[in-house]
């Protein structure tokens, strides 16, 4: 695990909750190659790591856009600024099945409305299927990216029991120990890091359980305990995250959303306590 | 370097497929059609679904990866009874409220929905086009989508998996639209299409559909075709109609024509939310405009200046002429 | 119209894969490597053939649609153990001498051949690159093929047919060769990899393999490919090796840069015929050279001078940029 | 059956054995779109249809080349010529998956070393295939063409009864009799038209050999029995093919081939007795 930094003084004022997952989440993609990833905290953190931990990291995107270069900070996965000056527009056939499933990317970061202990993600329905309290988009490319990422990352802006939770509505992108049991070999590990606003808990594969790995400091783990809707295994070496260097918040800042548009200007900041 | 074609050959007359919306729309969509429109944010063929939406269309069912707001205009317009789709979201801009008003109450009246994921909808137009019975994917295994999706199945493959064993994988069934209705920037008479930027699933969409029909930005010269055939995902053989619709694809964007309205797709989650005025905005913007060319006058010069796009040109490429 | 990305940010730097022909080769193909050379008679990789019997590979898998005249140089320089194929001709111009002597006479001694129809490759690169256990085909039913290649099986597919019958088909299993090298016209240090022209199953077959050798006409700079994306065959995340190895594809022809040379073609069946004069051309034109500069300036200037070609240059596209 | 000319005279002398193939090709092209043709006498045939009863008509190279203008007469399939000011280049995947086995083309063109009385061609081996006599080039996109085009045309420079045989050495495109019985269910007719020069056979589809259509003037029903490997039945209307007309020769030789490249200029002509 890398909840290590790489700046020099630490900073512990003035750090938005955003700025902090985007922090964590960068530290975490040492020596990933490629990573497939949505506008966002996801970006911002790929776009810090190659500028610290992973110099060499390109992000693809669900669109088919590959070794982006855009002038401005896009807004959606399809802006037209990532495509100008990128380095490839894959057709989706090629997107999804040569480069996704063809097993050619080591990270995938992945949202969720509902995540259980194993990793399962929903991201279709909050009740029923058939009649659903509250219909979410869908799958969109999770079960794809769950399915053939060799390992999954996910943020979570809000770490509660309403989304850390025992027993989906509906599983919409099932991690590696369902697939095994519907009788179908995946290719990754599912969901490894899951990044909150409380710590990171961390899988490593097949047959285990989300521990909690690290926490911010100020955090307890009766607290992180009690916003977990499962009984929620720790680490032994259970780790407090060094908060964000200035070197990082400087890159974070000026460099990759000087505007704030991911980093958010109305951010209510980390949970009292914390940082 | 040798045997040039004698220059009295007579040039082979090419169809003329260009028409209306109008009559595109009349000719191809039929009440209780199956319709795919495809484009991954990119030119999404949104004025060919107001043309739906203006001749009254009815029961008819779409074929869509994203399900976004032409999908949602489709429904409130009361065209739709059945959706395919694999997400069913306003971009990352909010909710298409009918859609989600129709699956979570029923109210007016429920809306059947087929659920995919992108791949599972991409592996359905890749088997549409390639007349195949079904096509294999490495998803779902594990996923509760195939329990309420009876259309995904399993396949053992014949060959021994990596441990020796047998294995299974997951298979969609192919997708053949009656037609397939894409936009892009440029055609020329007889449907040789041409897309840069997203090229999405367009192709295959065309492909798998019985009838397909390319709204375009402009109607290009033979020449500018001929010059870059690489450039043509579509070829005119499998096209039966070319509309010429400059901006049709608002508000989602072309690229190197204009840009996404950003502010459109916030506003939408707004105007979708509250039944009345959904009602209201389609009867002023769809049902009370004649065509599209009212519709991009009515949003007025200074909205469509904001969209406007500078020049960033490829470097031609030679194809050289034999000597 | 906002967020500009400060001017401060740092260049991500881009991996350097650009290394000669001999050192790609050295790294990449090891005796009893399956290889696949891709190229449907337009970018054959000859250059890279010429170095791996320069080289002295033994007991390689050869994986070429089309199995032409550096097939017949690669199994006459002793290289190769199996052939995997679905033609085996000196285009339209003859035959490939060696090659049928292996297989009519199985002297100097037999050479495994596993036989399929082009599609059939096809869909082992397809299915190659997209990870799946198999590709279904509707070919080969009622064929001889699958009675010589029991690789070649069948499925039932779990949908109905459209006689409400069950449905079979046939099936070939992926290919995923150890290293595939394909010519083209250009890419940049990185491998980001531009072709025109016939673009035959090279992303394909790149994409199927472990590794990838792109070897270009040019290497460019950066801002010429992403000038067009959209003309990226080739991603760089799928290249290890980036060889620039001018004319590299005669006596194939590379869309815009040199011809088709016809006389070698049609000389070949000539040459191959006869096992002597086969042996003291491989050493006179590949073994006798050092490299394929050498093998160029011995077909002299006059002869490439018959090959040029003059200019057809696309017509440029607007990718636009946000104002 | 089109067997009917389109022009006005007829001329009786010096035609070609390759100029009657050609001419009688394009004649039955009358109402097909498109046509999946090799370079050599079925371009030819196509070309002349675009200028007499099929002007609409395109042809697909399996190359990937759609709606080709070329300035110089193509030399093979994939000549650099045919890609200039070429309509369309698809990737081998779309020409072979959307296209042909998507059922797009309504005449595939094949030749072959043998064919059978239901059609089925041979283009692999003389011989055995473990040990052949000669090694032929395979299938190419053969097996595919029969597989998925609506029907099937065969133009055969020499009918005789080496090529016109029994039983097949070795099956490599079937038409869609043997596919049945293999369990598959094709999509078009196999072989409905063999195009020699001493006339034309036909069958209609599944189920049906191939008859004796129509023969080249002079050509007797006995000549044509002896040269063929098996029974072979002759239709009930046996017509005499219409010699080409001065207007198909014309367009033929001064606007399709004007240099011979394929109609040859060593041309043996047809067998004595006959045009």
């Amino acid at each position: 695990m890398n909840a290590g930094s790489t700046g020099s003084r630490e900073s512990t004022v003035d750090v938005t909750s955003s700025e902090l997952l985007a922090v964590v989440a960068s530290r975490e993609l040492v020596g990933k190659n490629t990573v497939f990833a949505g506008i966002g905290l996801p970006t911002l953190a790929v776009s810090l790591a190659q500028q610290t931990v992973a110099p060499g990291i390109e992000i693809v995107y669900e669109s088919g856009v590959c070794g982006a270069h855009p002038s401005h900070l896009p807004e959606t996965i399809a802006d037209a600024v990532l495509i100008t000056d990128s380095e490839a527009v894959l057709p989706m056939t090629a997107l999804f099945g040569y480069v996704l499933q063809g097993g050619r990317i080591d990270v995938g970061f992945l949202g969720a409305a509902q995540i259980d202990k194993w990793g399962n993600l929903n991201s279709s329905v909050i009740g029923d299927w058939h009649a659903p309290k509250v219909r979410l988009p869908g799958a969109g490319g999770a079960v794809e990216v769950m399915a053939n990422a060799r390992e999954v990352f996910v943020v979570m802006r809000r770490h509660d029991r309403r989304s850390f939770t025992s027993e989906l509505d509906f599983c919409t992108s099932p991690g590696p120990d369902r697939a095994l049991r519907d009788g179908i070999r995946p290719l990754g590990s599912g969901v490894t890091r899951v990044i909150t606003d409380l710590g990171i808990l961390a899988r490593e594969g097949v047959g285990e359980e989300l521990r909690l790995l690290a926490t911010h400091p100020g955090v307890t783990v009766d607290q992180v305990r009690a916003a977990t809707g499962w009984d929620l295994q720790i680490a032994d070496d259970l780790a407090t995250i060094e908060p964000p260097t200035e070197a990082e918040l400087r890159l974070l800042r000026e460099d990759v959303d000087p505007d704030r548009v991911y980093l958010r200007r109305s951010d209510p900041g980390p949970r009292p306590g914390r940082c | 370097m040798q045997n040039p074609v004698a220059e009295s050959t007579q040039p082979v007359p090419r169809p003329d497929k260009t028409v209306t919306m109008r009559d595109a729309i009349a000719a191809f969509v039929a009440d209780g059609s199956t319709v795919a429109l495809e484009g991954f944010t990119h030119l999404i063929p949104t004025a060919a679904g107001h043309e739906i939406i203006r001749q009254g269309r009815k029961d008819l069912t779409i074929a869509r990866l994203t399900a976004d707001i032409v999908t949602d205009q489709l429904i409130a317009g009361g065209c739709v009874r059945k959706l395919v789709s694999s997400f069913v979201g306003n971009s990352t801009a909010g909710s298409l409220g009918e859609l989600r008003r129709r699956i979570e109450t029923g109210q007016p009246k429920p809306l059947e929905f087929e659920e995919y994921s992108h791949y599972g909808m991409i592996c359905r137009y890749l088997a549409g086009a390639q007349r195949l019975p079904f096509y294999p994917l490495r998803s779902y295994g594990g996923s509760d989508v195939p329990s309420v999706n009876p259309g995904i199945r399993k396949v053992t493959s014949p060959y021994p998996g990596p441990d020796g064993e047998t294995e299974q994988i997951y298979v969609v069934p192919p997708l053949s639209p009656d037609v397939t209705i894409v936009h892009a920037q440029r055609a020329d008479r007889a449907g040789n299409t041409q897309i840069w930027g997203l090229t999405g699933i367009q192709a295959e969409a065309v492909y798998a559909a019985k009838r397909a029909i390319i709204v375009v930005e402009e109607v290009v010269a033979d020449e500018v075709i001929r010059s870059d055939p690489n450039r043509t995902v579509i070829p005119a053989h499998a096209v039966d109609a070319v509309v010429k619709c400059p901006r049709g694809a608002h508000p989602a964007f072309a690229q190197g024509y204009y840009d996404r309205d950003g502010d459109f797709y916030r506003g939408w989650s707004q105007i979708s939310k509250d039944p009345e005025r959904l009602r209201d905005w389609l009867d002023e913007w769809i049902r009370g405009t004649r065509d599209h060319a009212e519709y991009v006058a009515k949003l007025g010069d200074e909205h469509w200046a904001g969209l406007a796009v500078g020049e960033a040109w490829s470097e031609p490429v030679n194809y050289g002429r034999r000597l």
